[in-house]
């Protein structure tokens, strides 16, 4: 397994949040991560990227324990993640948003800066290159020189993919990443995510509730209530599975439509 | 004198420091609480207030004499006079700011404090002004301990002023408004309640108090001067920190510890006192580094 | 801005003024031809101009540096320092400690003077940066009092006399004495720092203060370590201080404490913010405007700081965000 | 940068230039006198005074047919806000003015840098009440001190309060150049004497309450208590520690001597003595100068205001002497100062340019006013 989660949890004022959760995402695997509003799917992300610290247990990410670490170096590590809601750099450039993902891959320092090293403007130039094609990968080569803010939505959450991809990661979180894409746009998400996984190898875990999308892009699901994992499997094993039925049930949620 | 005599002594002492510090801290707590915004002239503020009361004292000495019923009397005038002055710099300098960098709204605040000071410099051609009173000498000896009985009216008023305040704060409409708001601007305008008219209120209070102490501060020590806000506006801003900011409770107990602090802060041995106002900072700064929650300050609720 | 061009907004392909003008100096060939323009009227202005002229621009020199570098804190990073003077008072007690008490060579003094500063910057950073901005802000008014009132209270530094007969640097023979020197010495560092902003502006370090100074979650998400980040800002603002005021000593050759108050902090700060945080063009606007506006305003003596005062408040109330018009409308 | 910036430098260039070129110096052209004093900042209380007793000065000469023949004195004001900086700011627009010679200095911290941009330009400075001894080295020979150093007064001081009998003595100063200065010099001297500073104190400007101080004051078990810095202050103090019950011996030293003090002390300043040069409040002269003062600024003279009125005279007599307005002339008029009586007593000067003879006379606090003090 790329990333092993082992016996998790956590908790906020005594309210448990997580409670012992284990799983892993194996290497290059699309896998989802679903379950009802509040079933701590955005915090199990907050505790992998180093923004939580779990009261208990291990999370192993490619041969190094995460627990304890800062999210920066998380990130270093080789996991990206998005948010839930776009937090892009607004009124900076969209190619100077997806540059901040190459920051942990690039070391000049103000001394560097200052002097205009040679090594130092290689660096720059590659960072640039990298950012271009990160975002010529999600398709918007085109608007590198508009502001992020001024930018439709659905482009945005492209941006922040391209941005999470500039930071060369081995493993891509996404939170919900359909949330407010249209019909055709979640369309081209599930074309982006596969594209993400087939041509650069990298393993992605979403969480979701559009479950068609689920459905259609996943290889491996985990389903999550209540802060324990309640089950998990292939697409069709998990969306017979009577717990899974039973967890949604308790909700009222219009986004049951399997 | 004893040891305990001198220690007795300083707490009287160093609660009548603490009082001062503790009415223009609230201040500062107050309008931090509502706009949180650092009131950087609030310390000029005092100083107004300082020569409203003068003002206000030569107007009704006439009638009323220059005892502590005249100081009293030119009090409230100046709490008046330079409440209506925080009303007016609110609206006309923070205002108007509101929306913008925060940094901007400090600045501002700044630029307001360079105001006042210079305006005051202009106005009493950089003169200190003797601030002459009848008040007599007198007190209390017990043994090597001496209170002034003006010391003792001092102390009283500032409690009053504190209580009258609390009071106001928890039990009053505007108080409860005053409250909400500090906690949640809009939904407060979703609610109805007229933010910009609590905000005013505030400002109202904040001016009023220090205008109380600058008043109180010149009759006591009998020389007021424009510059005599700055360093009572960073140790009363201290006394804040020190109470939690945006706590009203915390800023009198800020103020209290801060006077206690500097009272026997003089007396740390193998220490100078041209060391004092290092500790008191580096009070300040391990307050904020380790509980920068002051002492009775919420942790971080409120982000906005 | 170090930004990438700009795209006309839609529909509006004029602007205002100030967008015409920075599309006027667009290209790289104006850019440096309005440079070389301005090096040139920075080089001859001293032989069209008395020695007060002289000493005044070589005044407003020192803030652009000490300007420059504190924008670095709070204009990139976005960090509230109220007590930058301290760096500015490490620098010049630095040189003027060593080579006045241990007979140092100025330019030999030099290099731990930066040192200190750093380590100051590091000592007043580390423990302090995770606060929110305010109190970042009153911390660092607290340092910059206590490093006020050591200075004041120990012996080596001359206690509240300060020290006096910091010697003359020499260059290959020649002293550095006249005003016009200082002038020349403080023109060089000035367009350093304005080179040396401008390239860590347009660098990864640059970009990622802005990153966190933005939403320092996204930045830490993105492999940004925000300390670090922040800790680098304070180290460098440092450093700029430190510079301003190893020349300001020998410059004055006598300092005292007076002259890193509370009030210097501010007046730096002043200047930064009016011109436009984090637009260099803006606070180098900044740093002449505070510097010249007080000495236009000396026919009216006693009147001037509140005239200057009220201006001020005036700029912050029409223009909160500096004077220095945006790049992108 | 902009085209903004370079229209914004060169129409500030312009607007110096403009304020900077002085008036073409004819035969009744007036004489322009630099008057240097901090008139903004904490220290404006000081340097308002100043400037108010040059003014008061120059209009009585102006009054009596100005100089050299009919010429008016006008004066131009630097403010040097007491700091150093601002300081060279404003010397290097007197010396750009063409001034015929400069009054004033107040901060020594401030007074120092500006030594040199007047010897560079050569012209004649009368400082009036900066007295650090480490101006001395720095007068390139064009600065003349009329105000005593510390020195002089610490020992007048340490004479006093030795002749009281006293033993125990505490040292309370303002943490600036010269109040810090004159404490060192007097403890020291009063160590040497074999005596005890049983406390050595700081104080901040601005600060009211002294409670504390003054507590540790009487737990030292001191018998007399030496203020060495300003009477703003000082007055606070005085009170505050007769309030408390302080009964030995206070002294003040010169920054004091004001009769403003009284008005802030109130009765607690009876009794208390001040070391001063003679102002001579019974020198017709001086008398004549206090009420001058007051009927023109609604307020009485603080403590440089005579050395202020001093400093504008001898520069006017040095003018009047040299009979011209040659600054070499006008600089070996001023060193033959000859000793002649001035508001605050006789000025002749040592090869370095400092007052020749100290003579620090002791006051005493009496009715309201000051007084001298006869042992």
């Amino acid at each position: 397994m790329l990333l092993q989660l082992n016996q998790v949890s956590l908790s906020f004022a005594g309210n448990s949040v997580l409670d012992e959760v284990a799983f892993g995402v194996a290497a290059g695997r699309i896998q989802s991560l679903i379950g009802p509003n509040g079933a701590g799917k955005t915090s199990l992300f907050n505790v992998i990227t180093g923004f939580y610290r779990p009261q208990r247990g291990e999370i192993t990410f490619d041969g190094e324990r995460l627990v304890k670490r800062k999210p920066h170096s998380v990130t270093r590590l080789g996991i990206a993640r998005t948010f839930q809601n776009v937090r892009l750099f607004r009124e900076m450039s969209v190619l100077e948003n997806v540059m901040a993902g190459q920051h942990c891959r690039s070391r000049a320092g103000a001394l560097a800066a200052v002097l205009r090293l040679p090594s130092q403007r290689a660096e720059e130039r590659r960072i640039r290159e990298t950012s271009l094609e990160c975002l010529d990968f999600v398709g918007l080569a085109d608007s590198q020189e508009r502001l992020a803010t001024n930018l439709a939505y659905g482009h945005q959450r492209r941006v922040e993919i391209a941005r999470a991809l500039a930071t060369e990661p081995k493993l891509l979180l996404l939170d919900e990443p359909a949330a407010g894409l249209n019909g055709s746009e979640k369309e081209a998400l599930v074309e982006l995510i596969r594209r993400i996984r087939d041509e650069r190898g990298i393993a992605v875990l979403l969480i979701e509730h559009d479950m068609s999308l689920v459905m259609s892009v996943s290889e491996h699901i985990s389903v999550l209530d209540h802060g324990s994992l309640i089950t998990e499997g292939t697409p069709q094993a998990v969306a017979n599975d009577p717990r899974v039925i039973e967890a949604y049930l308790g909700q009222d949620d219009e986004e049951l439509a399997l | 004198m004893t040891w305990y005599d001198s220690l007795l002594q300083q707490l009287a002492d160093g609660l009548v420091l603490g009082s001062f510090y503790a009415l223009v801290a609230l201040g500062y707590t107050m309008v931090f609480g509502v706009i949180k915004l650092l009131n950087f002239a609030h310390g000029d503020l005092y100083m107004t207030g300082a020569f409203a009361g003068f003002g206000g004292l030569s107007l009704v000495s006439g009638v009323l004499g220059a005892g502590w019923l005249g100081i009293f009397v030119a009090m409230l005038l100046a709490m008046l006079a330079v409440g209506c002055l925080g009303v007016v710099i609110e609206r006309i300098a923070y205002h108007p700011m509101l929306a913008a960098p925060r940094l901007s709204i400090l600045i501002t605040a700044l630029a307001v404090s360079l105001v006042l000071q210079n305006a005051a410099l202009s106005l009493t051609g950089g003169q200190y002004t003797a601030f002459r009173t009848d008040l007599g000498f007198g007190g209390l000896s017990l043994g090597n301990l001496f209170i002034s009985y003006n010391q003792i009216v001092l102390v009283a008023t500032a409690a009053v002023l504190m209580i009258a305040l609390e009071l106001f704060v928890s039990k009053t409409l505007y108080g409860r408004a005053m409250r909400a708001v500090a906690i949640d601007k809009d939904m407060c305008r979703m609610l109805g309640i007229n933010v910009s008219a609590v905000i005013a209120i505030t400002f109202f209070i904040g001016s009023g108090l220090a205008a109380a102490a600058g008043t109180m501060a010149g009759a006591y020590y009998g020389s007021i001067w424009y510059f005599m806000g700055f360093l009572i506006g960073l140790k009363a801003f201290t006394a804040a920190v020190i109470g939690g900011i945006g706590s009203i409770t915390g800023a009198m107990l800020g103020g209290l510890i801060l006077g206690l602090l500097e009272s026997f802060g003089t007396h740390i041995p193998f220490i100078g006192s041209e060391w004092k106002d290092v500790f008191t900072f580096a009070i300040l700064i391990l307050v904020l580094v380790f509980k920068p929650t002051g002492l009775l300050g919420k942790s971080e609720v409120e982000r906005m | 801005m170090a930004n990438p061009t700009p795209v006309a907004p839609e529909g509006r392909p004029r602007g205002n003024l100030a967008q015409r003008l920075y599309a006027a100096f667009d290209s790289p060939g104006r850019r440096r031809a309005l440079h070389l323009v301005l090096l040139a009227i920075l080089i001859v202005t001293p032989w069209l101009s008395s020695q007060y002229v002289t000493v005044i621009l070589t005044n407003a020199l020192l803030y652009v540096v000490l300007c420059l570098g504190l924008n670095v804190v709070v204009g990139y990073a976005g960090l509230l320092d109220l007590g930058y003077a301290a760096f500015f008072a490490v620098g010049a007690y630095t040189i003027g400690i060593l080579t006045q008490q241990f007979g140092f060579n100025f330019w030999a003094a030099i290099p731990f003077a930066l040192l200190a500063a750093a380590l100051a910057g590091v000592i007043i950073g580390g423990p302090t940066l995770r606060l929110r901005s305010d109190y970042l802000a009153i911390v660092t008014l607290g340092f910059g009092e206590i490093v006020r009132f050591t200075a004041r209270n120990l012996e080596i530094t001359g206690g509240a006399s300060g020290l006096s007969h910091i010697p003359e640097p020499s260059l290959f023979g020649w002293y550095i004495d006249s005003s016009i020197d200082f002038y020349y010495v403080f023109a060089a560092l000035a367009v350093l720092a304005y080179i040396a902003s401008q390239r860590l502006f347009d660098s990864r370090l640059g970009r990622a203060w802005l990153y966190v100074r933005h939403d320092e979650d996204a930045a830490e998400a993105m492999g940004i370590n925000r300390v670090a980040v922040k800790l680098a800002a304070y180290v460098i603002g440092a450093i700029f201080g430190a510079v301003g005021g190893i020349f300001f000593s020998v410059n004055l050759g006598a300092i005292s404490p007076e002259s890193f108050s509370f009030q210097q902090s501010v007046l730096i700060l002043m200047a930064v913010v009016l011109g436009g945080m984090g637009k260099i063009p803006g606070v180098i606007l900044g740093a002449f405007i505070v510097v010249l506006g007080p000495e236009l305003l000396r026919e009216f003596d006693t009147l001037r700081l509140l005239i200057f005062a009220v201006l001020l408040l005036l700029i912050m109330l029409f223009r909160p965000s500096g004077i220095w018009p945006e790049k992108r409308s | 940068m902009t085209m903004r910036t370079i229209l914004k430098l060169i129409a500030s260039t312009a607007a110096l230039h403009l304020a900077a070129s002085g008036p073409v110096l004819a035969q009744d052209e007036p004489i322009t006198i630099g008057v240097q004093a901090p008139t903004t900042g904490s220290e404006a209380t000081y340097g308002k005074d100043m400037l108010n007793a040059i003014g008061l000065a120059a209009d009585e000469i102006n009054a009596k047919g100005g100089l050299l023949g009919g010429r008016q004195i006008t004066l131009v004001s630097g403010d040097t806000a007491c700091d150093p900086q601002q300081s060279v700011n404003a010397a290097s627009r007197l010396a750009s003015q063409e001034v015929v010679g400069v009054v004033g200095g107040y901060c020594s911290g401030a007074t120092q840098p500006t030594l040199k941009i007047y010897g560079d330009a050569n012209i004649p400075f009368v400082i009036v009440a900066a007295n650090s001894t480490q101006l001395i080295p720095a007068n390139p020979g064009n600065a003349f001190m009329i105000n005593s150093t510390g020195a002089d007064q610490a020992k007048t001081a340490v004479d006093f309060f030795a002749g009281k009998g006293i033993d125990k003595l505490a040292i309370v100063n303002q943490g600036d150049a010269y109040s810090q200065d004159l404490a060192n010099l007097t403890r020291d001297a009063w160590k040497a004497a074999g005596h005890e500073v049983s406390a050595f104190e700081y104080v901040n400007k601005g600060e009211q309450d002294f409670s504390a101080l003054v507590n540790k004051i009487r737990g030292s078990g001191a018998q007399a208590v030496f203020w060495t810095a300003y009477y703003a202050d000082g007055g606070l103090l005085i009170r505050q520690l007769r309030q408390r019950g302080f009964q030995g011996t206070i002294a003040v030293g010169d920054g004091s001597n004001s009769p403003k003090l009284f008005d802030i002390a109130g009765r607690a300043a009876e009794g208390v003595y001040a070391f001063s040069n003679p102002t001579a409040d019974f020198l017709p002269a001086a008398k004549q100068f206090i009420s001058d003062y007051q009927a023109k600024f609604d307020t009485a003279p603080g403590p440089y205001a005579p050395l202020a009125y001093d400093g504008m005279q001898l520069m006017a007599w040095a003018i009047d002497k040299a009979g011209s307005t040659d600054a070499d002339a006008i600089i070996k008029a001023l060193g033959s100062a000859d000793g002649k009586e001035w508001l605050a007593g006789p000025i002749s000067f040592t090869p370095q340019h400092t007052l020749a003879r100290s003579n620090f006379v002791v006051l005493e606090g009496q009715d309201g006013k000051w007084t001298r003090y006869q042992p």
